[in-house]
């Protein structure tokens, strides 16, 4: 229970930190967001008309108090209006982050499909060609940018073998994006995984179980592989976050409206409700990624105390 | 350790690879066939020839001079941000870890908001607020990225820490200022290297990514990711103006990345013995 | 001089409910330990036997009571008068290849207490390693190996040239032999005693072997659970120990010989 | 008396050097009911032999050659499979540093009855009640709590006679000791080697691997002495204690005994 209440004040601290710099940022811009909001209504806005729009919106006062008031109003709910759409940010996230969303868990759901036999065949092989060829391949694919190859796939899929519709908004079309997505964590994650199972191989109990005469799969399941995954949850849920900003970039070239592309066209346009929104919502995600993260591994492995003492980079 | 490097075929490779992009990045005004930022309109996306060995562009510069201009720009920025990336976190990390208590919480607190907020913000926002340009990337990097590194050093540390020879050096009559410096730098600073190397190759991705998007680089400028988002319009009648600045972001994190992963290697005993 | 009064260590650790429980890892100690002699500390694991080690090192503070070096309360030194009595009262690890930075060669990690401890040049620093090196037999070339270049008696040895280098009063050996190999045992005991014949430094030798014990030193202590049962002087045999914990222990050692099954036959 | 392991002419070889074996030439056997000490120092060879016994060596790593026959039957050419039931059953061990031994993420229960699960046909349920009951029968002290808890929370000596019991549940043929006291402090050394002198007595066959002279004392009727991969002395303990005839064997025993000689 103690442990309960502790998480929940990190994550709060966490959450107001995040959402009080996102503020600080959108400030320290040059552009005056009212101006810049002025300018979308108006072609050539006068010094009043800006004046009036600062006023409206709350921008003539200070910083903090801007900040409390945001703060009171997205507790209740109501993350304000976007300037660029008219429609309340929670309706506008509310219907773009669900497409990022698909992305993202299709994504994971590929690197937990490639992850985990690749890396235990590879550390149960070591030295073997097909360790050889992860290796190579992994670090080939951790350098990958991944707009290129987003663009690599388009070419190859749409223009020389036109089999699929790859620019499209089924689930088939989501295939070739989410996996353009996960290419860099698998590759990462199969290196980290690949790693601490041999470590995790190489230890004493593994030795006793054999001498107890527990079976190879019986010992790599139940006991190197459960072992060995912390580090590997860790880096997933941390990656969470990360993919959901980080899909602007494969939005963009696969046409997608996600929450990644809003957040770029908002901050583009100055729309600092949506940013505010936007940022709060990745950040949540982000936390919350990782305090699953912790969750889990405190059941794989109880002898965890402290949960930042196992950063894995 | 040195020796063991040289050794090895990965490292080799990927040291090869760094300082073949370093050299281009520091001599490539020098051996740029043409001013990369030259616009010819009548000699719009020409094939390669003798004049231009790559080709020309949508605007009929040369291909090839600007993707060697491109490596100044990804080094450019790449090594300085990391330089201080690396200082401050081992700084901020080892300190924080060795004194512990209260300024530990803290440090990781503020660590913990810092690594949940988008890079992407914060870019955007300092280009916001500084203009677009070198200076507003290198400081958008450095401060979305800090807190990973801080954090990953007082992890480092924090291991080095609850080992025995610390306490043994305490007993020799080490000071504190000389058990950091002289004990738990150096025997983080292999692991750190490891993760500066591929953060370098991080880094190099994320920057390009971010001028990809258009953002950090005014338009035109001869900067791999921004070569990509200006052929992307022509991408379905001229692929290889996207292939080129792509290949080379890719040999370039590639080469950082296999620097990295084999000093990782050679650091880490599991790998070891075989 | 080292005395301590009425010293105790209390830990807080949890139990299986996270319910917070105080444990004595060492609970009103007294001793007097002077510079001139040499002593023993027979406990079994758990007894409290290190912790006392870290007290007596300053590592750690007591919960209650004073430890005094010369006179001078430890808990009221600066910590930078506290680092420089290190010159005086040295310690020696129990593990000696973690006790090692694993990046220094020997000959660095025997300098280190010089160089941090006092004021010698480079060229005096050297003779005093070689002659430390010598005194527990490290030739000059196994100096400039780095920890695992050496075996475990040779980084057992480092580290108690290390502990000699700026020739304390008083060296504590906190299990210094546990899991050494017999002969390496033997080896480094016997080189301890040499070196105490030899005038450097008494010594405190914590240890859960009363053979060890009775080896090393004619000033016994026997440690149970935080406390002090028995101080034994001039122990010389098995006989001189009278508590019934001691005797237990003793009870516990193997035998010395097989000899004794056939009498058991026999009877 | 029943022969139940016989080694002879056993060589192990790394594979990367194989012209200087790790172990040179190792024949010996052990009977029902009785106690071989293979004592020496570390490197020299002893704790190989016993992982070659359990077939513990990785194959790629070592190139081993001899026999090894337990009954009958050759250990180095068996099934993986059938070595695999064997081990944990009827060929047991006790290890050397029991804070290790067993997966820390694991409870003792789950670790001791899959365990048994691996060797017969259990319920889970059934597996767990014999697992209480054979901690129950070394003597330890609330048994239920015990199979409910992690490696972690228990002190050495206490998981040295989990791994005794859980050696004993399938009344082994032969079971080998590899330096299982030395990570013990004195009072848990006694209760172990008391343990085992009760296995001798009830004919299971003892393979004591250690460097000291005082476990052997305590429990062994043969002993081997070995050094750098070669077994260079053998004999009876009483004729090794009383009458050692290799230099080295008496070094050995003088550093285990540490007489008091420092009055000269």
């Amino acid at each position: 229970m103690v442990v309960f209440f502790k998480r929940c004040r990190a994550l709060i601290i966490t959450l107001f930190g995040v959402t009080a710099l996102s503020f600080l940022m959108a400030n320290i811009s040059i552009v005056d967001p009212a101006e810049a909001y002025a300018r979308n209504i108006f072609l050539h806005p006068t010094e009043e008309q800006i004046v009036q729009i600062r006023n409206e919106m709350g921008l003539d006062q200070p910083l903090y108090e801007q900040y409390i008031q945001w703060l009171g109003s997205s507790l209740r709910g109501d993350l304000g209006i976007s300037l660029q759409t008219k429609n309340t940010v929670v309706s506008d996230i509310g219907q773009k982050l669900p497409i990022t969303m698909q992305l993202v868990s299709l994504a994971l759901l590929w690197v937990v499909v490639l992850t985990i036999p690749v890396s235990l065949v590879a550390a149960l092989r070591q030295n073997s060609w097909f360790d050889h060829l992860v290796r190579v391949a992994t670090i080939l694919g951790a350098s990958l940018p991944n707009f290129w190859l987003g663009f690599l796939v388009l070419l190859f899929f749409a223009v020389t073998f036109p089999i699929v519709e790859v620019v499209d908004g089924n689930l088939v079309s989501l295939v070739f994006p989410s996996l353009v997505l996960a290419t860099p964590l698998a590759s990462i994650s199969i290196r980290l995984l690949r790693a601490t199972l041999l470590s995790n191989l190489n230890k004493d109990y593994v030795t006793y179980a054999k001498a107890r005469g527990l079976r190879n799969g019986r010992i790599v399941w139940g006991h190197v592989m459960r072992n060995s995954l912390p580090p590997l949850v860790m880096l997933f849920c941390q990656y969470i976050g990360h993919m959901l900003a980080g899909s602007a970039i494969v939005e963009s070239i696969f046409s997608m409206q996600g929450i990644g592309t809003h957040l770029v066209d908002a901050i583009m346009a100055r729309d600092l409700p949506t940013v505010n929104g936007c940022v709060l919502i990745i950040a949540m995600i982000f936390v919350f990624g990782r305090t699953l993260a912790d969750i889990i591994n405190k059941r794989l492995n109880p002898r965890m105390i402290n949960r930042d003492e196992v950063l894995y980079d | 350790m040195i020796k063991k490097l040289l050794k090895s075929k990965q490292a080799m490779i990927g040291l090869t690879l760094i300082v073949l992009v370093t050299l281009v990045a520091l001599w490539a005004p020098l051996i740029a066939p043409h001013d990369p930022n030259k616009i010819d309109v009548l000699n719009r996306f020409m094939s390669a020839s003798s004049q231009y060995p790559l080709g020309t562009d949508q605007l009929g510069r040369c291909v090839l001079s600007r993707l060697l201009i491109g490596a100044s720009y990804s080094l450019g920025i790449a090594v300085p941000t990391l330089l201080v990336l690396g200082i401050v976190g081992l700084t901020l990390g080892t300190a924080s870890a060795y004194v512990g208590m209260r300024w530990e919480r803290v440090f990781l607190s503020i660590c913990d908001i810092f690594m949940a907020f988008p890079a992407l913000v914060i870019v955007l926002s300092l280009i916001g607020a500084l203009g677009q340009g070198l200076l507003s990337i290198l400081l958008a990097v450095a401060f979305s990225l800090w807190a990973w590194f801080a954090k990953v050093v007082w992890s480092y540390a924090r291991m080095e820490i609850s080992k025995d020879y610390i306490l043994a050096a305490k007993i020799a009559g080490c000071s504190d200022r000389r058990i950091i410096l002289y004990h738990i730098i150096p025997n983080i600073f292999p692991q750190f290297l490891v993760y500066l190397s591929t953060g370098i190759a991080g880094m190099i991705i994320m920057i390009s990514g971010f001028s990809f998007l258009g953002l950090g680089f005014e338009a035109g400028t001869p900067e791999w990711g921004a070569m990509l988002n200006e052929a992307r319009s022509n991408f379905y009648s001229h692929p290889e103006l996207v292939f080129y600045p792509g290949l080379c972001v890719l040999i370039t994190a590639a080469g950082f990345n296999l620097f990295g992963e084999a000093l990782r290697d050679m650091i880490s005993p599991e790998e070891v013995n075989e | 001089m080292i005395e301590l009064k009425q010293v105790s260590k209390q830990y807080r650790v949890k139990d299986r409910q996270r319910s917070k429980l105080k444990v004595n890892a060492v609970h009103q100690v007294s001793l007097a330990l002077c510079y001139q002699k040499s002593y023993a500390l027979v406990g079994e694991s758990g007894s409290g036997k290190s912790t006392l080690a870290r007290l007596i090192m300053g590592i750690e503070k007591p919960t209650n009571g004073e430890i005094c070096l010369d006179g001078r309360n430890i808990a009221l030194m600066r910590s930078r008068e506290l680092r420089l009595k290190r010159a005086e009262v040295q310690m020696v690890l129990q593990n000696a290849q973690s006790a090692l930075d694993p990046r220094l060669s020997a000959y660095d990690s025997i300098a280190e207490p010089i160089r941090c401890l006092t004021k010698t040049d480079k060229s005096g620093e050297r003779s005093k390693v070689f002659e430390f090196a010598e005194k527990v037999r490290l030739t000059s070339e196994q100096l400039r190996r780095l920890p695992h270049e050496l075996s475990g008696g040779q980084q057992k040895r480092v580290c108690i040239a290390r502990a000699m280098s700026v020739s304390p009063k008083f060296i504590v050996f906190d299990e210094a032999v546990s899991g050494l190999d017999v002969t390496v045992r033997k080896e480094i005991l016997d080189l301890i005693l040499q070196l105490k014949k030899d005038g450097i430094g008494a010594f405190l030798f914590i240890t859960h072997d009363i053979d060890v014990a009775l080896y090393m030193a004619d000033q016994l202590f026997v440690m149970k659970d935080g406390s002090i049962v028995e101080w034994i002087e001039n122990a010389a045999s098995y006989d001189d120990f009278h508590h019934e914990y001691s005797r237990q222990l003793i009870q516990s050692l193997p035998p010395k010989s097989p000899n004794y099954r056939k009498e058991s036959v026999n009877r | 008396m029943k022969e139940v392991l016989k080694v002879s002419h056993l060589y192990i070889r790394l594979k990367r050097a194989l012209d200087q074996p790790i172990v040179n030439n190792a024949s010996f056997s052990l009977q029902k009911g009785s106690a071989l000490a293979i004592v020496g120092e570390s490197g020299s060879g002893k704790t190989l032999t016993c992982k070659a016994v359990m077939r513990l060596l990785n194959a790629r790593q070592f190139n081993i050659s001899g026999s090894i026959r337990y009954n009958g039957m050759d250990l180095l050419e068996m099934s993986e499979k059938k070595i695999r039931a064997l081990c944990g059953s009827k060929i047991a061990m006790v290890v050397q540093n029991p804070m290790t031994a067993f997966n820390p993420t694991v409870k003792i229960g789950a670790q001791m009855a899959e365990t048994l699960r691996v060797h017969q046909k259990l319920r889970k349920k059934a597996a767990y009640e014999l697992g209480i009951h054979a901690l129950e029968r070394m003597n330890l002290p609330r048994c239920e709590q015990l199979m409910n808890s992690y490696p972690y929370v228990l002190s050495g000596g206490m998981l040295q006679r989990i791994t005794i019991a859980l050696a004993l549940i399938h009344e082994p043929d032969f079971i080998i000791a590899d330096e299982a006291t030395t990570a013990l402090d004195v009072k848990n050394q006694q209760m172990v080697l008391e343990e085992f002198e009760k296995m001798k007595r009830r004919g299971i066959g003892l393979l004591l691997v250690t460097h000291d002279f005082g476990v052997a004392a305590k429990l062994a009727d043969d002993m081997l002495v070995m050094r750098r991969g070669k077994i260079i002395e053998r004999g009876t303990v009483y004729d090794l204690f009383s009458a050692p005839q290799q230099t080295y064997t008496k070094e050995l025993l003088d550093a285990s005994m540490l007489r008091k000689e420092k009055c000269m």
